[in-house]
């Protein structure tokens, strides 16, 4: 399950056209490539249009309040190269704002708009960012680090303590439920 | 959108109208809809609305320790779940360093192979469901019901199995189930033929799905479609051969396609692997009989187990097409993030609108069930 | 079958389902069916085996397990047990039996019911035992077993030096771990806190242990020192109560909690050490003084507390050194004589002004330091060894081993016997063997060693390890002896010839007491230069006077003190082995104890260093 | 503390010489039981006081013995039997040492006490039952019977405590 041999040296020299890019490879099929936000498209273009990474298998998005990035991960695949492509790009956080890829992958469309509803990052060119999933919700994107899930909970809903019989009896020795 | 607080847009008078189709439809794996734009019986719009069974999972996920975990990826996806429990664990596995032993390999994959004719038998009476042979529906979901109990057996549990660990598996076979296995296979063969007359040679059933929803192997690519959708549309992509994990190397088995790209030709594809998974089970007893060893890498404790920093995107060929998971690790007890990539993200979003519109209202279920639309899945 | 676009299927095949109306139908009565053998229903719990640890409370994800207090179950911190029990609440639980593969005891699983129909909602609140949810007994389902256990049972091995690198020498035979094998021994460790409990000094152990696991060895340190200024020497000689009641030792080895705190010591240098363990130091001096009679751990403690609380103590210390016991009872190869002394330069440190040379008695009288000081702490411990008083014991080569280690810290030369023969099965008796035999080797390189125990192997007083190494270094440990006399060389040879022993059948009766019954028939006699006798210590309260012996309370031939240490007479505390008997964790905390209660005496209040911090 | 043994093999003649009515055994055991009561309590005026309650304790349990015995000697039923001879056992001459000569230092330690104490109990737990074994049934039976296993307790009791004083282990 290694890599196909050639394809690192390969994809190296493609991925010399493109200023602020790295690419590390890694086990399993899989090569990580560290990009600056501008060249992400042009990464995407070229990848897909010379090595075959046709498949955007997903984007995935990951909230970084500490250095107040989001990381954006797009993970294209080829059917002819039989590996898996991830690139990395961080965006502020403050105003999540990235370029859609929908013009390159349409799949990026439904990525775009659930990293758009739970993170609240606005794609431009986009062709769909209304609610899908979060229709009633009027709250922050839930997926932020800061939306503490626990919280809204105890705050929203009242619980209800049980009382079985068995309880009240353990409590009338002088036991009960510990804290 | 919710049905209750639906307000129709106010249209300019045409023959135009709109239904809100859902979210509780018996020719769907779960709660969903879709909201049509008719003219007459052909659709001019369709618009996906999930939402209904969003659980949190990606959230959740974050605030539980690695391990537990486990007990919710399987209810990612409630009519397959095997595979949600793989790429998880594998995603697991591959930022902890660990290795799973063989004979764990082998249990994973008879688990997934399980799964995957599980799944298939749903679809299958489901499908059929959709055009109003109930029959089928009864006889899938019978015939489903025996592997389920194989299921009990192995994992002490029919649906969510929460069997599947990183480092391995939590139980090893029970005496004289893979000979239990064996005989459900022959069952399984000795039916088909049945469900081959039932469905497949049924001229209802041709008739109706012939030509429906159909996909070209472009609009295939470029939307993203992957699984038995994408082979029905003739492209011979599978994740078990072209990305392998496990002992899949190890095993035999064909990739059937068709080239017809619509919802027959995808209820053969997966006709077809139900043989092939047939197939590799039968290999997978005959090795699991001769592996013996431990089911498990040893692991740490669970209360105390950090993971080195690190991401990792693992893949794995559900009955639906490519589940994908990828983890990140900030080196704590717990993921720092986890996103779950389901193949019905793009089959029940995106693809189902195109290929509704210029469809009949009728073929709504159908197409959906012959995409193998699986909700939970989108809405997580 | 045809494929061509042309083929439009048959109307006739599916017919073929009628055929299905002569078959058995698939479904099934409406009764439950069996489940299969691992099936995971409702939970069953065997209260006998449960400990009330709560790991399975920690380990579910959807907090579906509270733990119930249940008052009249077996409360025992000592032995690990504490009074309540999971309940399982049916609203939560997603049947994932991640509970089960951790149970440190294994009395958790779930069994093979799985009906439970009720409209009250107070009905899925269970609390389970070995029964099951509704009384019925059915069989376990998911249990425990051994290839899925989520619980690491064995320990880190302790690299330590070998029996013949160390048989000679009075180096520390512990080399104690390295931060892997720290990391890996803390990483099994569960957090239920049963260590804690069980700990007289209620140390922080699930605290210390996290924080090595994560690496934070000042955190580690710190946590240490909120209640124990004897790090180093209970990183070593701990008696470690807390791994007797660990949960993961129900089934396998016990965390050891004792060497991870001699890792997380070891870590820091002792100027590190010093600063951590002076935190919440309280600069203002209060302008009370307190007197401690005696160095060892509870006085100790008791100065550091004091110290730091503002106070100015003085030590008074009869021997050269401070440190008692751990000191003059403890071989070197246990307990560096730098480690100690790097734990009382700690407390040195915080102000404590400790006095060696001084004995109280004639040029110290009691009553001075009565009136000298605030208030006067009593620590003087057991530094008397006992004598079996079977004939013969009055010879002069039949010696105490409290008096033989004692020379042998102070560096005294010894008339190292060719054979010895020790009396006594505790950790004393396997001191002073295992320090004389080294003097054999090192003087004779032969070691000529016996010691006879009462006890049977397996019920020895003394620490596995202690017999174990012993053996190792050349000790012939005989068990279930009991000493009859010690015999002349010769009838009219004055030389010590050696020890009687009779066999001892039984040590206790049926009733648990100590009652040894002897075989009279099963005689032997050990040939030896020296005997020693090692059975047990008594303290000399001498020092005191007659009017305050009179004056004092005592019970069962000790000084009586309350719960806080106070003795009858106003201004006086006693505390450690004097009071409780012998054990350094036991001296510690009550150390504690009359600290808080010397403070409050002073007018200190309630405020305590742990308030405080 | 290894026990006694008894003197081996006994003639007729000598038995019938150790024939005691039972009024004689009454007294010898009530002056064992008073002698010790008085050495223990004359003893707990010259020890030091830690050692006091201990000796204080086995002066009352000797007076409480003491009083049994008063109790059953004036106890109606056993004037019908007090000029019965009964066996006396043959380790009485050990017994009787103790009434007259109880043997201990003049300054003794907790462990000299002890030792001592459970000699005397378990000399007096065999001797009552002998007794015990010898008397006709009735309440003086019942009453050597009950002396014997409360000596006995008593013995145990005492060598717990010795065992935890002088046995004390070590760190």
């Amino acid at each position: 399950m290694t890599q196909p041999k050639n394809l690192p040296s390969s994809l190296d020299i493609i991925l010399h056209e493109i200023p602020g890019v790295r690419m590390t490879p890694k086990e399993g099929r899989r090569i990580r490539v560290d990009s600056s936000p501008d060249s992400l498209p042009a990464l995407l273009e070229l990848l897909k249009g010379r090595m075959g990474f046709m498949h955007l298998s997903a984007i995935s998005c990951v909230d970084w309040p500490e250095t107040d990035e989001f990381e954006l991960i797009y993970h294209v695949w080829s059917y002819e190269q039989k590996s898996l492509v991830s690139a990395h790009v961080s965006i502020s956080r403050d105003p999540g704002r990235f370029v859609s890829v929908y013009d390159i992958h349409t799949p990026a469309g439904f990525y775009e708009r659930d990293i758009h509803e739970m993170f609240g990052v606005v794609f431009v060119g986009s062709p769909n960012l209304r609610k899908f999933i979060l229709t009633s919700w009027d709250g922050p994107p839930p997926m932020l680090k800061s939306f503490d899930t626990l919280g809204y909970v105890n705050e929203t809903y009242g619980w209800v303590d049980y009382q079985p019989d068995w309880l009240r009896d353990v409590e009338g020795k002088g036991g009960g439920i510990e804290s | 959108m919710r049905p209750e607080n639906y307000s129709p847009v106010q249209h300019p008078p045409s023959h135009e109208y709109e239904l809100y189709f859902g979210p509780n439809h018996p020719g769907i794996e779960g709660n969903y809809a879709i909201r049509v734009r008719l003219n007459g019986d052909v659709i001019q719009e369709a618009i996906a609305d999930g939402g209904y069974l969003h659980r949190g999972f990606e959230k959740l996920m974050e605030q539980r320790l690695w391990i537990q975990n486990i007990a919710l990826v399987p209810r990612i996806c409630v009519p397959d779940p095997v595979p949600m429990e793989e790429a998880y664990a594998r995603a697991v596995e591959a930022l902890g360093g660990l290795e799973v032993p063989e004979r764990a390999q082998w249990i994973r994959v008879m688990m997934l192979e399980i799964s995957r004719i599980c799944s298939h038998l749903f679809t299958f009476g489901g499908n059929a469901a959709t055009i109003g042979l109930y029959t089928n529906m009864f006889w899938g979901i019978s015939m489903r019901d025996l592997f389920l109990d194989l299921f009990e057996e192995i994992t002490g549990a029919r649906i969510y199995h929460m069997y599947i660990t990183p480092g391995g598996v939590r139980r090893d076979l029970p005496e004289g189930v893979l000979d239990r296995l064996e005989a459900t296979l022959d069952e399984m063969e000795r039916r088909t033929p049945e469900f081959e007359d039932l469905f497949f040679d049924n001229a209802v059933v041709i008739k109706r799905a012939r030509g429906t929803g159909v996909i070209s192997l472009r609009d295939a690519l470029a939307w993203g479609v992957t699984g038995p959708n994408l082979r029905g549309s003739g492209l011979p992509s599978d994740v078990r051969r072209d990305d392998p994990y496990l002992v899949y190397p190890d095993l035999e088995f064909d990739i059937p396609t068709e080239v017809e790209g619509d919802a027959l030709a995808r209820m053969r594809v997966r006709k077809a692997e139900v043989v092939q998974s047939i197939r590799i089970l039968r290999q997978v007893i005959e090795r699991l009989r001769g592996i013996e060893g431990p089911i498990r890498c040893p692991l740490p404790n669970p209360l105390a187990w950090n993971i080195p920093a690190g991401e990792a995107y693992t893949r794995v060929e559900s009955s639906k097409g490519e589940v994908g998971f990828f983890a990140v690790s900030d080196g704590g007890p717990k993921p720092y993030r986890v996103h779950v990539r389901g193949p019905s993200q793009m089959h029940a979003v995106q693809v189902l609108e195109r290929v509704l519109k210029g469809g009949r209202l009728e073929d709504v279920a159908q197409i959906m069930f012959s995409l193998d639309a699986c909700p939970p899945e989108v809405d997580r | 079958m045809d494929v061509t676009p042309k083929y439009k299927g048959s109307f006739v095949k599916p017919l073929k389902a009628l055929s299905h109306l002569f078959r058995e139908p698939v479904t099934l009565p409406m009764v439950p069916r069996p489940a299969s053998d691992n099936y995971r229903g409702f939970h069953v719990n065997d209260w006998e085996l449960c400990v009330g640890c709560g790991t399975c409370r920690q380990i579910c994800d959807n907090a579906a397990i509270r733990m119930i207090h249940i008052p009249g179950l077996p409360d025992d911190p000592a032995a690990g047990l504490k009074p309540r029990r999971p309940a399982i609440d049916y609203g939560r639980c997603c049947w994932c039996a991640l509970c089960v593969d951790i149970c440190p005891t294994g009395s958790l699983a779930l069994s093979r019911e799985y009906v439970h129909v009720s409209p009250d909602m107070n009905t899925y609140f269970i609390l389970p035992d070995e029964k099951g949810i509704h009384g019925l007994n059915f069989p376990k389902g998911w249990a425990k077993t051994d290839d899925a256990d989520l619980l690491d049972l064995a320990r880190q091995p302790m690299p330590q030096r070998d029996p013949d690198s160390r048989g000679d020498n009075f180096d520390e035979i512990v080399h104690g771990y390295d931060d892997q094998a720290a990391i890996l021994e803390a990483s099994r460790c569960i957090q239920c806190g049963m260590c804690h409990e069980a700990c007289p000094a209620n140390m922080h152990a699930p605290e210390y242990i996290r924080a090595i696991w994560e690496g934070d060895k000042e955190r580690a340190v710190r946590e240490i020192y909120r209640t124990n200024p004897f790090p180093e020497v209970c990183g070593r000689v701990c008696t470690h109560r807390c791994e007797t009641a660990c949960s993961i030792g129900k089934r396998g080895a016990p965390i050891a909690i004792r060497w991870l705190k001699r890792h997380a010591m070891a870590a820091l240098d002792d100027e590190r050490v010093r600063t951590i363990a002076l935190e919440g130091k309280v600069e203002d001096r209060t302008g009370k003084s307190v007197a401690v009679i005696g160095s060892g751990p509870a006085g100790l403690t008791a100065a550091f507390d004091l110290a730091k609380l503002g106070h100015a103590v003085t030590v008074f210390e009869a021997k050269p050194e401070p440190g008692g016991m751990m000191r003059y009872g403890i071989p070197e190869y246990r307990l560096p004589y730098d480690r100690l002394d790097a734990d009382i330069a700690v407390i040195r440190a915080a102000g404590v002004d400790i006095r060696c040379d001084s004995p109280v008695g004639p040029d110290l009288p009691m009553d001075k330091l009565r009136d000298d000081f605030d208030a006067v702490m009593l620590a003087t411990g057991l530094g008397a060894g006992r004598s079996t008083r079977v004939p013969g014991t009055d010879h002069p080569d039949v010696k105490s081993a409290v008096a033989l280690l004692d020379a042998i810290t102070r560096g005294e030369s010894i008339d190292v016997p060719g054979r010895a023969v020790v009396i006594g099965g505790g950790n004393v008796a396997f001191d002073i063997a295992r320090s004389l035999a080294r003097l054999q080797r090192k003087t004779s390189g032969r070691v000529d060693m016996t010691l006879v125990a009462l006890e049977e192997r397996d019920h020895m007083l003394a620490d596995e390890e202690e017999v174990v190494e012993a053996r190792e270094e050349g000790v012939v440990v005989l068990n279930g002896r009991g000493p009859r006399q010690v015999v002349l060389a010769g009838p009219s040879d004055k030389t010590l010839g050696g020890l009687e022993t009779v066999r001892c059948l039984s040590i206790f009766d049926e009733e648990g007491r100590f009652h040894p019954k002897y075989d009279d028939g099963d005689v032997m006699l050990h040939e030896a230069d020296m005997v020693i006798e090692a059975i047990g210590q008594a303290s000399d309260t001498g020092y005191l006077g007659e009017d305050l012996t009179e004056a004092l309370e005592w019970a069962r031939g000790r000084i009586e003190v309350g719960a806080d240490g106070a003795t009858s007479v106003s201004g006086l505390w006693a505390a450690g082995d004097m009071v409780e008997g012998p054990d350094v964790i036991h001296a510690v905390a009550a150390g504690h104890r009359v600290a808080e209660s010397i403070h409050r005496f002073l007018g200190g209040g309630t405020t305590t260093l742990e308030a405080a911090e | 503390m290894s026990s006694q043994h008894g003197e081996g093999h006994v003639s007729a003649k000598d038995r019938l010489a150790r024939m005691k009515s039972l009024e004689e055994i009454l007294n010898t055991a009530m002056a064992f039981e008073k002698t010790a009561q008085t050495f223990y309590e004359q003893l707990a005026g010259r020890v030091r006081k830690p050692l006091r309650e201990l000796v204080a304790e086995l002066a009352a349990e000797e007076k409480r013995h003491y009083e049994l015995f008063e109790a059953a000697r004036d106890h109606p039923e056993t004037e019908a039997h007090i000029r019965e001879r009964i066996a006396v056992p043959v380790n009485d001459h050990r017994f009787s040492d103790y009434v007259h000569m109880p043997a201990l230092g003049d300054h003794p330690d907790d462990q000299a006490i002890l030792q001592y104490a459970m000699g005397r109990e378990h000399a007096a737990h065999e001797h009552y039952a002998d007794l015990a074994e010898s008397a006709p049934e009735g309440p003086l039976k019942e009453l050597f019977k009950f002396l014997s296993d409360e000596e006995l307790r008593h013995k145990g009791d005492l060598e717990k405590r010795y065992y935890e004083i002088v046995h004390s282990g070590g760190v």
